[in-house]
């Protein structure tokens, strides 16, 4: 197997398992770097699509040697996700301020007592 | 002459890799924080130089030689006053509590 | 070349464990270094699959800014992940369906086409009247600005979002996520002498993303976090979100932007198209107002919204 | 040479990655931190290796982006460390204190 394919495959399993992070995490932080998780899959099987596709541009010399759209889809990818997680984590922040909690159950069960500055 | 710079390259790439080790083995065997700092300020400062040192013979110009000896530069000052903000960033007390708390999964 | 499988095989390894202790760990600030030790190993990854662009950008954005965002947010909450969550039945129900989602997807990458289907011949064809030597840069100005134009547009609507939701109180205050240390002389130190490095950095591979690897985005990630890191250590304060100046700077990029792509409409004939003889030099206008912008935009997103100060 | 510096690569990574032990089991959050920031030098050097072993080019560059973030990356940990509160004791600190909610009203 090429170390391609392998990657592919690491990507898949990324996807997989930020998928199960993203549901079962009841805590908002580990939702958010679960589909950052996902994102950089997803971006992975875009990279081995774009690696397979190389060549051309390597025989014209132009020194890269992968399809340069997947690529540069990536790179919009990558600041958009950037973008989305601050606004997810200004959200989560202003979540704590206002109720102290950092999860989006209903009814906040924590292995410790509940935090004192619970309002509302 | 390429043999010896080879040779060079080999000795030095190799003795850069044992300093990781050697940083490695610091931060999982010293018994405290600071300690671990320690360890790893020197390691990987000296494993990082000689790894540049010994990789210049093999880029083809001055102009790429001096791209690394700026990546040394860069992590040497970085890594000199980012051990010192990690120091000051342990409590003296945290290291005397350091087994007391721990996350395994 | 013996040893290129063992890199790679080592690489997925790293990435799949450290992948799993970010889903896996009980403390929040263990995940988030994970997360940000993963995004480092990641940008080794798209070195691996020669993407060199890419691996800038997961370096600087992908590892760098967003592992510091969380990392702010991580010292603001609990330390240690909330318990609850869906009980041990239904896990295993999840489990089983995202073990599906992943087979799936590599059953999909084990079955692609071979040969690979792929649009490089035609960026390379297409790539000499645009003057840029980075195909990336080509695709990203020339070939596909509309994507580049909606997203540095798209991080408008982020800054507002983030900032809607400042308390009333606090609006029209300084961005407060940051809050600048107690003087300390390393951190000075650091703060003034690492920027100059840092903004070399970053109008180099401005410069140089024309014809090699480097680029808009991945050099204004340096800027930012250079000026997030002078703020930090309390050298420079952020403006307030009623400033004037800083608003028409986040503007003028996408406005610069899509001034050239209606004038392409007459000098070229399509929105976006550039005109022949002028592609570069415009390509090249076109990459520093939006670093400027986009530098101003990802530094106030991890400054957060306004907050009043004590 | 390429097999030795790909070689030297999987070594230096392996080092790290073993000094990735101290991520998960702490103590504290300077020693993970600690941890991150010899995992960053050591990623640049496996960069490095890599990048001359394959011949890439602008490698020095992506060095020069890793290292910068890395030591801005210490630096926010530092100032959350000590402004943010509750990072470094990783218990009950954390809940106790800072009063949420402050404009709540």
């Amino acid at each position: 197997m090429s170390g391609t394919t392998l990657f592919g495959l690491c990507g898949a399993a990324l996807v997989g398992l930020g998928l199960y992070g993203l549901i079962c995490h009841p805590g908002v932080l580990r939702k958010i770097l679960a589909f950052n998780l996902i994102g950089s899959g997803v971006f992975l099987l875009f990279g081995v699509i774009a690696k397979r596709g190389g060549g051309a541009l390597a025989a014209a010399g132009a020194g890269v040697d992968g399809d340069p759209v997947p690529q540069a889809l990536v790179i919009t990818g990558l600041v958009v996700a950037f973008a989305a997680t601050a606004i997810a984590v200004a959200l989560l922040l202003r979540l704590v301020e206002l109720g102290g909690r950092d999860t989006l159950e209903d009814e906040a069960p924590r292995r410790a007592p509940p935090p004192p500055g619970r309002r509302s | 002459m390429s043999l010896a710079l080879d040779l060079f390259t080999i000795m030095s790439v190799a003795l850069g890799a044992l300093f990781f080790l050697a940083g490695t083995v610091g931060l999982l065997r010293f018994p405290d924080t600071l300690t671990r700092l320690h360890a790893l300020t020197k390691a990987d400062n000296l494993g990082l130089g000689l790894i540049v040192l010994g990789l210049l013979p093999q880029v083809g110009s001055v102009v790429a030689g001096l791209g690394l000896i700026a990546v040394w530069l860069l992590a040497l000052l970085a890594g000199a006053t980012v051990g010192q903000l990690l120091a000051g960033a342990v409590p003296p007390s945290e290291s005397r509590q350091s087994h007391r708390e721990g996350s395994r999964p | 070349m013996s040893m290129a499988p063992a890199v790679d095989a080592g690489l997925a390894l790293l990435i799949l464990g450290l992948g799993l202790w970010i889903i896996a760990a009980r403390s929040n600030f263990a995940a988030v270094v994970g997360f940000m030790t993963y995004g480092l190993m990641l940008a080794l990854v798209w070195v691996r699959l020669t993407a060199v662009d890419v691996a800038m950008t997961e370096a600087a954005l992908g590892a760098g800014l967003t592992g510091v965002l969380l990392l702010g947010a991580a010292a603001r909450l609990p330390a240690e992940a909330p318990g609850g969550g869906p009980g041990a039945g239904l896990r295993v129900l999840v489990a089983v369906l995202c073990v599906g989602v992943a087979a799936a997807l590599a059953g999909v990458v084990l079955s692609l086409p071979e040969p690979a289907p792929s649009l490089a011949p035609l960026v390379a064809e297409n790539l000499p009247p645009t003057g840029v030597k980075n195909p990336v840069t080509g695709v990203l100005l020339a070939h596909r600005a509309i994507d580049t134009l909606l997203e540095t547009v798209v991080l408008i609507p982020a800054l507002i979002g983030v900032w809607a939701l400042a308390a009333d109180r606090a609006w029209g205050a300084r961005p407060g996520a940051l809050t600048p240390r107690p003087s300390s002389s390393s951190l000075t130190l650091l703060a003034q002498v690492l920027p100059p490095f840092g903004i070399l950095v970053g109008v180099h591979l401005v410069w140089a993303g024309a014809d090699e690897p480097g680029g808009k985005f991945q050099g204004a990630a340096v800027l930012a976090a250079m000026w997030v890191l002078v703020v930090m250590a309390g050298l420079a304060d952020l403006p307030k979100v009623t400033n004037r100046l800083m608003r028409y700077t986040l503007v003028l990029g996408p406005l610069v932007f899509v001034a050239i792509g209606l004038a392409g409409i007459w000098t070229a004939g399509a929105f976006l198209a550039l005109p022949a003889g002028y592609a570069k030099p415009l390509i090249v206008l076109i990459e520093v107002v939006l670093t400027l912008s986009v530098a101003l935009m990802l530094g106030l997103l991890l400054a957060g919204p306004p907050k009043e100060r004590a | 040479m390429t097999e030795f510096l790909l070689a030297a690569a999987v070594f230096v990574l392996g080092t790290v990655a073993l000094g990735l032990v101290r991520i998960l089991r702490g103590p504290t959050n300077a020693d993970r931190m600690l941890a991150a920031q010899l995992l960053g030098t050591g990623g640049v050097a496996a960069l490095l290796l890599l990048g001359v072993a394959t011949g890439t080019s602008a490698l020095a560059e992506v060095g020069l982006l890793l290292a910068l973030l890395a030591a801005f990356a210490s630096v926010a940990f530092v100032s959350g460390a000590t402004s943010g509160g509750h990072t470094t004791s990783g218990g009950q600190a954390a809940r106790g204190g800072e009063e949420p909610g402050r404009d709540a009203g």
